[in-house]
This record gives C-alpha cells, structure tokens and sequence, in this order.
C-alpha cells in the first residue's frame, strides 16, 4: 500500500497512460496572447477590444495615481544618477522607460503582499514607500540593505540574478499554509530568465501552486546582450506553459495594460488560483548602469524609436485626452518630483557612518567565538590608529 | 537502554522536533513515502502528514531557495540533501543568500533552517556518493557546520540545529548511519562551539571529527601496544570551532595528529594544523600532522580503501611525531645546531 | 556604432517594440502533439493517421532489429539485476519497460553521432556495442567509467541529474562549427527536467541552433516522487515552446512510434533546423535500483496496468501480424539473448583488479608534486601491507 | 618597453593564444561586443568574429558545462565568470565535471579549458562582487589554481593556462586590473608549481598571492624601518603548490607569515599555514601566523578597508613572531621550562 499523501499541494497520481496526457486544451488555456496586451497605443489612444483580452481597465483614480508616481519615479532616478556623478552614489542602475512596469506592479499589490525586487527595481521601492535613502543604502555602500524588508514586506534588493525567485516562491506557499490571502509579486529581467534558479521556482511554483505572480521585465538587454541573444522563444511569456503556469505578454510602456494584467494576476494568485507569469515588453533607455557605455552594443536610433514610446507621456495623453488629468495636475506632480529629489539629494548629503566593529555583529545571532576574539583584534587595530 | 543506530538517532530528533514545534517542515527529494533512501525520515510523512514532511520536485537550488523563503516567513525548515555531490547545485543559495541574509539585513532577516548532508565515504557509493564536502561550507562565514560521531550527538545535535536561530550545515557520515549505541532519548550532550575529549591520553592527541572519530579511537587503542597513551578530541562543531579544548589538549600533550577524510590541500584539517600551532607553538615537541584522503576525486568503491584514513596510517603518523628526536624521513630538514 | 555581430548563431538584432513579437502562429509551430504520437496501440495493433501525426513508419527492417536488440536488452537488464544478488554488482537501476525509448532512441543515430546518457540507459550503452562488462563497470565499482567515450562516441553515464544537457549541447555546438553533421543525443528522465541545467542546456541549445535531440524517458517517477509531484505541466513536452524549440510526445512503449519521431528528429536536427526536445511516455516497471524498494510508494496494480503495456509484447505482436517476424525469429532473438546474458556473467566472474597507485595517474596530465608525493607514500603503505 | 596594465596583458594574452591557435574561444557574458565589463576581452569579436569570441546567455552553469562539451570536441574554451561570486551557480559543473572528466574515463577525455575568475576586493564594490572564492577551487582536486600578481605574470600565465592539458581556474584579481608595469610581450615567466620570490630577505617570509603581494611588498620596505629585512614570496600558483621555494625560504628565515585576502578559516592561508609548519618546524622561530580577512561576509564599500588586510596589519603580526621571546599576546600559552 502506498502512503496516502495529498501532497503540500501537488496530489500524489497514479501514474496514468500517455493518452491520458494529452491536453492541448489545457495547454491553451495556460498560453499567452500571440500580441502583447495593450490598452494605450504608441501615441496615447485607446486600442481596441481585441488588443486588451479578457482584461479590465483600471479606475482612473488609479491610473492618475500611477502617473504621478511615475512622473515623481523617473525624477527620483534621474537624481539618483547625478549622485553617482558627484560620488555620492557607488553606482546605480536606471530603471528610466521601465515606470509603468515597477510602478504598475507595486501598485497592483496590497500593503500585506511581498515584493522580491532586483537591483534595478528602486522606482518600485520608493512606490512601496520606502524612505528613498534607505532604498540607496546598497548602491551608496554603507550596507548591503538599507531598510527592514520584513517592516515593507519588500525583500532584499537580489543582485544574483534570479535566485530570489524561489524565495519568493517559498514565502508565499508558508503565507498559503497559514492560510494568509498574502500573494508574493518578482520581478526578474529577460537576462534572468536564463538562469536555472528561474526554472526551478516557477517549476516549484506551479508544483505547490504558490499565490506567486512572476514579472519578467524585458527591457530588451541583458548589460550588452541584447534580447536576440538570450532567447529563441517566440516570447517570454511561453516559458510559463511548460510549467502548467498562466501566463500573459503584455506592452510594459503602457502602465493602463500592466495595471489591468497584474492586478487580474494577484487577484487570481490571491483567490488560490495559483501563479502567474507575466511578460513586460519594455526598454532600457539608459545604459546598465551609470558605469556602463552603452554605445559599445546598441545604435542611438533605436533608443529614439523606443522613447516614441514613452510610458509617462502615453498616459498623461490618455488621461488628459478623458479629462482624468488637467494641465494643474501635471504641475502638481512635477511640483512633488521637485520636492521628493530635493529629499534624496540632502538626505545623501550627509556622510554616512558606520562602526566597523560591527561587521562581527549580523553574521550570526551570536559572534562565534573566533568572531569575538577577531573583533577584539581590529577593535586593538582601531585604538592603535585612533 | 534501548540501541538505537544513529539514523534512528536522527529520525527520533526530526520527530521530537516536528512535536514540539508546528513550525518545522522537512522536505527534500524522496523524503516523503519512500522516508529518504537513507530512511532518515522514516515514517515522517505517514505520522505528521504531507504538510509537514513532503517530497519535492528534483531541483537543490530550488529546495534550499525554498527553503530560505518558507523561513523567511515563519518556518524552520529542515532540507535534505540526498548526497553530499548532489549538494552542489545549491551552492549559490547557500554562500551568497542562506549565509548571508542576516547580515546583509543588519539581523532584520534570519534564516533559521537546517541543511542535512550524508557525507563522506566508506559505503561502497560509485562516483558523486562519497565526497567530504565539510570544506566548502566552513570556509562560508554565516553558516555553522556541526557534524556527529555518535549515535547520541546525533541525536542532540541535529535538536540543536532546529532549534539554532542560524542555519546550519548539519553533515551526516554515512557510514556510520547504521552504528549502534545504547541512549535514552531525549538526550542532550554538549551545545554547539564544544569539542568532546572521546578518550584522554597523555602522549598525544588526536583531533577528528565525523567519519573519522571511530578511527581515531581504533588507533588510540592499538597504539597502547606501541606504548603511546593518544587523547582523541572529537570536534563536534566545526564552525563554531572550540579552541579552548583543542588547544588545552594539545598543550597537555605536545604532539598533534588531525585525522579527516577530506582530501587534505585546503581542507578542514589544514586550519586545525594552522591553529593549533599557532595557540600551542611552544608547547610542540613535533609539527601538527594530518592523515587525510589524498588530493584525488573520490575513489571507486573497490579500492576506496586505499583512499580512506584507516588505522595504520594514523599510526604510521604518530610514530612521525619525532619521539626520539630522530627527523621525519617524509619532511627532512636540517635541524639548525 | 555597434560592433557588426552576427553571433555564432543567434543574430544580434534591434530590440524591436513587442507589438513585433506577437507570434502565436510561432509557437505553434513549436508546440507537440496534443495526444502522444503512436503507430501501435496497447495491443500493438497499428493506429489510425490522426495519431501519427506527420511521422513517417520506419522500415520493417529497422523495427525488426530493434525488436531483436528490445529481447536482448531486456535479457541483459535481468542478468544486470541477477548480478546484484550475488554481490557481482554495487548497485544496478534498471530500464525493464523502457526498452523502447532506449534502443528506438540509439537507432535513429549514426554511429558518428553522440550519446549522452544517464545511469540508467545501460540498454542504450550495449545498443552501441559498447562491451557489456565495460559499460558495467561504474555499477561493479573497480572505476567511473569503463569504456571509452571517445571511441564509442557515447559520453560516460551521467549521474548528477541533467548536468551532461550543456555538455551535449557544446559538443554538437563544437560539430556544427566545424562543419561536421553530427548529432547529439542525450537522455534525461522526468525528475531531470526540474533541474536548472536542464533550462539553461536547452536554452543554448535553442540560442545557438545546435544539434542535439533531447529526449525525456518519463518513465513516471524521479526515485519514489511521481510525476504529479514533480510537476504540473500538461505535459513536459510543453517545455520546448519556451526555449523556442521544436517538441513532440510519444507513447514511449511503442517502439515504431519512437524511431519515427526520433528518427525525424535526429534527421532535422542534422539538416540544420536546430534542436528537438522529444517527451517518451513510459514506465519504470522495477524499482529504482535493485536497493529501492517500491512498494514504499507505489501500488502493484499500477505497475500491473503499465505491464499489459509491455514494448516488446506489442511491437511482437505486430511484427507478427505483418509478417516480418515469424516464431523461428522469435526463439533465435531468445537464443541470442540467453548467449548474451552468458557473456555478462562470465564476464563479471572475474574479480576485477586496480592498482591503487593509479588513482594518482588521472587526476591531472602530469601528477602534480604533491600527488608524486602522495603516491610515494600509498607506495610506501602497500608495501608496509604485503 | 611599453607600460601595460595587467587588464591590458590579459587582453593580450587572450589575443596572442587565439591567434596562435585556432581552436582557443572566448565565451561568456558581455565578453562581445561589450569587451567584458572589465574590459579584458575588449576587441576579440571585433578582431577575430563572433565565432571566436561571443556573448552568451546569461546561465554560469550552462556556460561551464557548454564549455567542457565544446572541450570534449576539440576546441579550447576560455570561459569568463563576470565576477566570482557569479561563478557559484557553476560550481557543480565545476566540481563534479569540469574537475573530474579526465580522472573518470582514465584519462580518455581531456576537458582543456580556462575558467576566468575576477575576485577579491578594494574595488568597492557592493555585495556579491569581491569574494575571495580560491579555497573553494583549491580544495577540489583536479582543478588548477593560479593567480597572477604582475602585469608579466598575468600575460604569462593566462598563456600557459590557456596551453595547459588541464582545466584551470585562473583567478584576476580585480584590484591589480589597473596596476601597470614595464613589459614587452609575449614575455614568459616561471611555469605552474612555482612560486616567485619577489623580495629576499633574511629576518621572516612573507607568504602572498594575487591581491596581497603588493601589500606584502609594501609592508616588507616599511619593514625595514623597524630593523626587520623580510622576504617576500608570491605564490602564483595555489594548485600545484611549490613547496620547494616555500620550504626553502622559511627553512632560512626561521619565520613566516601568510597574507590572504580570503577569510582565514579553512582558507588557502591555513593551507599554507599546515603546511609550512609540517616541512620547516625545527627552523621555525615562531608559529607561522596568518593575516587574513576576517570571518565574515565580504563588507559594505565604505568600511571594506577594515576587512583588507593591510600593511598595518602585516607589521603588527610581524611584531608578533617573538623576535625577543617574549610571548605572543594574543595566543598566551605557558611556555614549558
Ligand atoms: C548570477 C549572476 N550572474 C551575473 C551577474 C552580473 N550581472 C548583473 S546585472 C546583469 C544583467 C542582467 O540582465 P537582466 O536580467 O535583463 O536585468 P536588467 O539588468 O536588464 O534589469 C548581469 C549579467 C549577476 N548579477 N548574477
Ligand atoms: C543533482 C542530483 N540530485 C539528486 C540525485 C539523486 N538521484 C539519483 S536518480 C534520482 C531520480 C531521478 O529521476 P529521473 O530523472 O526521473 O530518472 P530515472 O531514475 O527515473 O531514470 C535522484 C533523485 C542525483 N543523481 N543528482
Ligand atoms: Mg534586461
Ligand atoms: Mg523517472
């Protein structure tokens, strides 16, 4: 007899007849729209039924929200950039041309969700209403995290790419076997997806049907690898199918259809219908950082064609176009952008301290005793020089 | 008192564990119904339901990421590593998230969980089912290795490392799973950072931990013939280190011999030897030797043998130790006048 | 200006807005059947077109050879596992039941093409003539691997799981840029597929267009986890659509079905149109190995139903009905088999014998110092010992 | 003679091997049209096409194991790691193939490649990117390990790793990228399995490799102000290790140090440490101390200069080896009359 065994999630099966798995349905069911999910085209306007799915657009209270922080979002990176130049800022990542992705995400989220964001994803910490300087903290260098993730149910900003997909995976299946309605939100790039820890936490995902919505910014470069040389897929978003995972595609310059998908994916993920894989086609319009140079890799011209298709102006367009947004409101927002990068630049200001004992301090919950005896001898080290 | 062998041993911990704490989850591949292929988790699944001990899909990185998520968010997890080789694929997770991530938080994030590894060799495995991967793992600062040698440190050992708020590589020789003693559990011996004084002796001490600790003790007893009195020093915890024993004792003693299966250039063994006669210099009457698997990938089963630290050669090394001032013929030097 | 690059293989192209990668029309050009392909039904009765897919029948001919070598093999596994009684072999896996996959899947290759298999496909190792005793010899234990990979163009028994996929995939990869046609094959099971080297072979093998077949033997269970616990796809043929590469499934005890889809597979793979990931629907009849023990966590009528199943019955069968076998044949496939399983017996009769001091002989070209040294000292030990 | 800088002599010695050899490729990711994120690989695609140099996807285990099946066929790849703690998803290829393939089929397959490994600190960069990860390697045998200190060295050993029959992890340190020398190239120096002395001395033997020697440079001439006159060996190569200059050195100074940027547990410093005191004890002054980093997650940017180990700290420890027998303060141990 065999142990009788539901399984976390995944039922133990017999193990049927191969005609028994023939399931092209299914499969359809779990395959993306052949053409990215569009709500605003290029220039702002509507698009039609056909280009949206099954999907509903969002409130305009939300998508005026949306702009706003996007508007305040690419100030903040922009700022944060200059810093680098003035050395107040190691180095740092720009997410410019990315707004309608980190913020369209975060904002489909609730409070209790958790975030798993990368290196670049610092619009969508500040979205999450981290202290922006806390959110700096790593790329300025006094410590590798600056604010308590389990304080912003934000994770650590991951450097090793995809490898905290399956953290995120574990966290929300221990939220689901609490019974907690918490959903986890990743993101990972398109070079990310190359990497097996990708493979294994949506396969983890799927198996233990995690309330886990996977977010793959393909912003089209992996550093210089450009998106041709990282995958022969048909797009992204059909990595999800050999998963048994829903997926979607979706245009990531257009924050009305990236709002509309994800928030119908948490809520999916939430309502126990397990996780989600959505693919934001958008574009890197900075180098990979601000030690890169990106004219080693990639014309000027195709940058242009891909501001064309800015998410910042698409959507001020579209709402100003509905009456949602008034020429005082665009004011106000840049007024507040103002603001908010005055904070980040005075807040970097300030030359950061820290003791250098405590290095011995965080590596476990007690110094080991080798870590006591060596704190000691760089404490001698330190009062020599002092 | 009952005999247990050591992997009833760990079965019993995992158990008492799973009682006394709803938050504990074991999980791994082929730790459900089939109760691991060493049978660790025997019975687990059938007595706590797959809620609580469960099978997952084939994928390390993946289980140990996992793993790091569900502690994150309030479990304690404890994940099997089927064979020490098989450990590998999840090297990343374990050097650059489970051991740093309480650091890189300023402690805001612990990662409490516990890592099993069958390790070493001695069972006949073919290639990937031998390796003493102890190395790699305590070179990584922010995660503790603890490895038994007997049936009753299995026992308390592994409750401790549930219970540690740190994860901890929990290394598990292989050959001694079917090892027999006779405990009464729950039985809890010396905490972590502690080392055991197996057997005391006067003339020289012998420093080995896992797989090697019943070698030592062998040879300590033969080497009475040869009229050497050895103290065996078992070291239990290899991160955190017990300084405070090891060097008590070779102080005591004047002569050391490290006893590890790993290949010896880099190994464990090697920061024995290194502090040792850094703490005991003066008290030395020979240099601190290592008898330790050759500088090879792991042999096959028929002649792993020839590989493994037996008996003769460790007494082959204490009788290096320079008793008559006659120089080792291996390391020859000219003694300066 | 960017560098001119046309890559190895994959074209460094513009980012192109995703408007551009809709391609529902492409993936389904990649995806497989929604039904496993087969020619022969369960009671090896020839199937109706629409199960057949666009697959062409092999040549009786071929499937009468594969038959003989299908009774051989399965000889051979038998006389494998008796062997482990009598302590001739450590440990043996046996592919009772999967004779199909592993002889169907070695006949559709040249012999100037490779084969990467795991430790289980030692059916496949003697397809290839490698000598019976040597491709036992990982399993007796006197060394890792006891033929000769290069000569025999078959890489050694893999046993990390999924790890030799790269490997397949450089090495057809290296053929192609020379210009050779080979084609590599390499053999995973369903647990393999979970692992992340099982994505990131499969997605160089896509980006680089190589040569290679991939075939899963999903024989229903990694060990003791069935294929319910290791994943939720509706099939793991479904996989191929994310890496961009071609997929099939087939009923993996239908030995016709298999060379068809392989053999169309190999051929493709060698006319230049990238790699084929190919899922075989089977079963593992026995245990593990013969140290497993399955009634831990399978039922016996499982096993029962997958028996009336049986490759060879079917295939025999068949054959029959069409004329290309007769009974004569059938007790002279036996015969050979019985003098077959005569060889591996005496074989392993003799005691191997090793030479210590050759395990300084390979770890590198030249022993380093210290391997001189060390093997000095084992030298000096057997001598203490004789 | 031309002044280079040690990126610029590995660029070299990746431009002279692949024009002296056909089947030499350069692989890995942004080491195309980018020329690496270091630079090292600037120009390749440009000069020798993409089917001699190539971006690849972004998997470090699909890399190693593409390259080892490329090595299988014929061609010798020289695969980059961007960074080293980027090389850990690769470690399982690494050690139980890239390690092992010619000992498992007795020598029938040769995997000839060079896995490029930039490590180590004082770039100030942030997590992830300074570890100093050559234990790991050196403690898996089958590897070599190497690790360049000079502009020359770097040129010189690269060629001959790239020549070797052998896998070798050739280790950059990043911090010596910039540093510039005096060179014509090709320039050929000392073989694997020799170490260099860089600076003879009489008084104590410093131990140093990769990051560390300029530092065991510098502390050696502001040695000489406090009356000691050091010398200073630079390893080069960790794996095979050249016993004989080191044996040799401290057998005649009757002291020695070790200095590793590396966290001294378990470490390549302890390695040393073991084996210096095994073949020089009765030359030996003093224990062989170690000057390491300390036992923890390489730091933040802004305090990583307390974790480097320094000339300070290379003096202070030097002041340790008992010049005048008085004891050493920090390993207090009751000499024995
Ligand atoms: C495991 C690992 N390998 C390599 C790197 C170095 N690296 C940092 S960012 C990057 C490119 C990532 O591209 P993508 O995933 O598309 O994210 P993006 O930077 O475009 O947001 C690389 C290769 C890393 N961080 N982790
Ligand atoms: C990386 C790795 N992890 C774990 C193992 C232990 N192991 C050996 S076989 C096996 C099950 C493999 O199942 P599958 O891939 O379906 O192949 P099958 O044995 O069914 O042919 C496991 C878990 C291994 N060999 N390698
Ligand atoms: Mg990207
Ligand atoms: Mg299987």
């Amino acid at each position: 007899m065999t142990t009788r065994a539901t399984g976390p999630a995944a039922a133990r099966q017999a193990a049927s007849a191969p005609a028994a798995t023939g399931v092209g349905d299914v499969a359809g069911r779990l395959l993306p729209a052949g053409t990215p999910i569009q709500f605003l085209d290029d220039d702002g306007k509507p698009t039609a039924k056909e280009r949206r799915g099954s999907y509903q657009e969002p409130s305009t209270e939300l998508l005026a929200d949306a702009y706003r922080r996007m508007v305040v979002g690419r100030r903040f990176d922009a700022q944060a950039t200059a810093l680098t130049k003035q050395g107040r800022l190691a180095v740092y990542p720009s997410s410019h041309g990315q707004e309608a992705c980190q913020i369209g995400g975060v904002l489909a989220l609730r409070p209790t969700d958790w975030l798993f964001p990368t290196y670049r994803d610092s619009m969508a910490l500040i979205t999450r209403d981290i202290d922006p300087v806390e959110a700096l903290t790593l790329l300025r260098g006094d410590w590798h995290c600056g604010y308590d993730p389990q304080a912003h149910r934000t994770a650590p900003q991951c450097t090793p790419l995809a490898t905290h997909i399956p953290h995120a995976v574990g966290l929300a299946y221990a939220a689901k076997r609490r019974g907690e309605d918490t959903v986890a939100m990743v993101f990972v790039g398109d070079g990310g997806t190359s990497e097996g820890d990708f493979h294994e936490g949506l396969n983890f995902a799927a198996v233990y049907q995690a309330p886990v919505v996977f977010v793959i910014q393909n912003n089209r470069f992996a550093i210089s690898v450009p998106l041709s040389m990282q995958t022969a897929a048909p797009a992204l978003a059909y990595k999800g199918v050999g998963y048994g995972i829903r997926s979607e595609q979706v245009d990531g310059n257009d924050a009305a259809a990236v709002l509309a998908v994800l928030q119908h994916a948490v809520e999916s993920a939430r309502a126990g219908e397990g996780p989600f894989l959505v693919e934001a086609h958008t574009y890197r319009i900075e180098a990979h950082t601000n030690a890169d140079d990106a004219s080693r890799y990639r014309d000027a011209d195709e940058v242009a064609a891909w501001e064309r298709r800015d998410p910042i102006a698409r959507l001020e367009t579209y709402l100003l176009s509905t009456g949602a947004l008034t020429d005082e409101d665009i004011g106000g927002a840049r007024k507040q952008a103002e603001v908010f990068a005055g904070q980040v630049r005075d807040g970097l200001n300030a030359d950061p301290k820290v003791d250098p004992l405590e290095l011995f301090d965080h590596v476990y919950a007690e110094p080991t005793p080798q870590l006591r005896e060596q704190r000691g001898w760089l404490a001698e080290e330190l009062e020599g020089d002092a | 008192m009952p005999t247990l062998t050591m992997a009833q041993a760990l079965n019993a911990a995992l158990r008492d564990a799973m009682t006394d704490d709803e938050s504990v989850v074991v999980f791994g591949e082929d730790v459900g119904a089939l109760g691991g292929v060493f049978r660790i988790t025997d019975g687990l699944t059938r007595d706590f339901g797959e809620d609580r001990c469960f099978d997952t899909p084939l994928a390390e990185s993946g289980i140990v990421g996992f793993a790091l998520g569900m502690a994150m968010n309030g479990f304690k997890p404890v994940v099997e590593m089927q064979f020490d080789a098989f450990a590998y694929p999840a090297f990343e997770q374990l050097v650059s998230h489970v051991a740093k991530m309480r650091n890189r938080t300023r402690g805001a994030v612990n990662v409490p969980m516990v890592i099993r590894v069958p390790y070493a060799g001695g069972i006949g495995g073919v290639e990937h089912h031998s390796d003493s991967s102890e190395a790699y793992y305590a070179q990584t600062p922010g995660l503790k290795v603890v490895t038994p040698a007997t049936v009753e440190d299995a026992y308390s050992l592994l409750r401790e490392a549930i219970d540690d708020p740190d994860p901890v590589v929990f290394m598990e020789p292989k050959k001694l799973y079917w090892s027999k003693a006779e405990v009464s559990l729950p039985a809890r011996t010396e905490p972590f950072g502690r080392a055991a004084i197996r057997r005391s002796g006067t003339d020289a001490t012998l420093v080995a931990y896992g797989p090697t600790v019943p070698v030592a003790l062998e040879a300590a007893s033969a080497a009475e013939d040869e009229g050497w009195n050895l103290e065996v020093v078992d070291l239990r915890s290899i991160v955190p280190f017990d300084d405070d024993t090891v060097t008590a004792s070779v102080r005591k003693t004047g002569r050391c011999v490290v006893v590890s299966e790993a290949a010896g250039f880099a190994g464990v063994s090697a920061e024995i030897a290194a502090r040792v006669q850094e703490r005991c210099f003066h008290s030395l009457a020979a240099p601190v030797l290592r008898v330790t698997g050759w500088d090879i990938p792991y042999p096959p089963p028929i002649i792993e043998k020839h590989h493994l630290p037996g008996v003769d050669r460790v007494l082959d090394t204490v009788a290096r130790l320079q008793w008559d001032d006659e120089p080792d013929h291996r390391f020859l030097e000219a003694v300066p006048a």
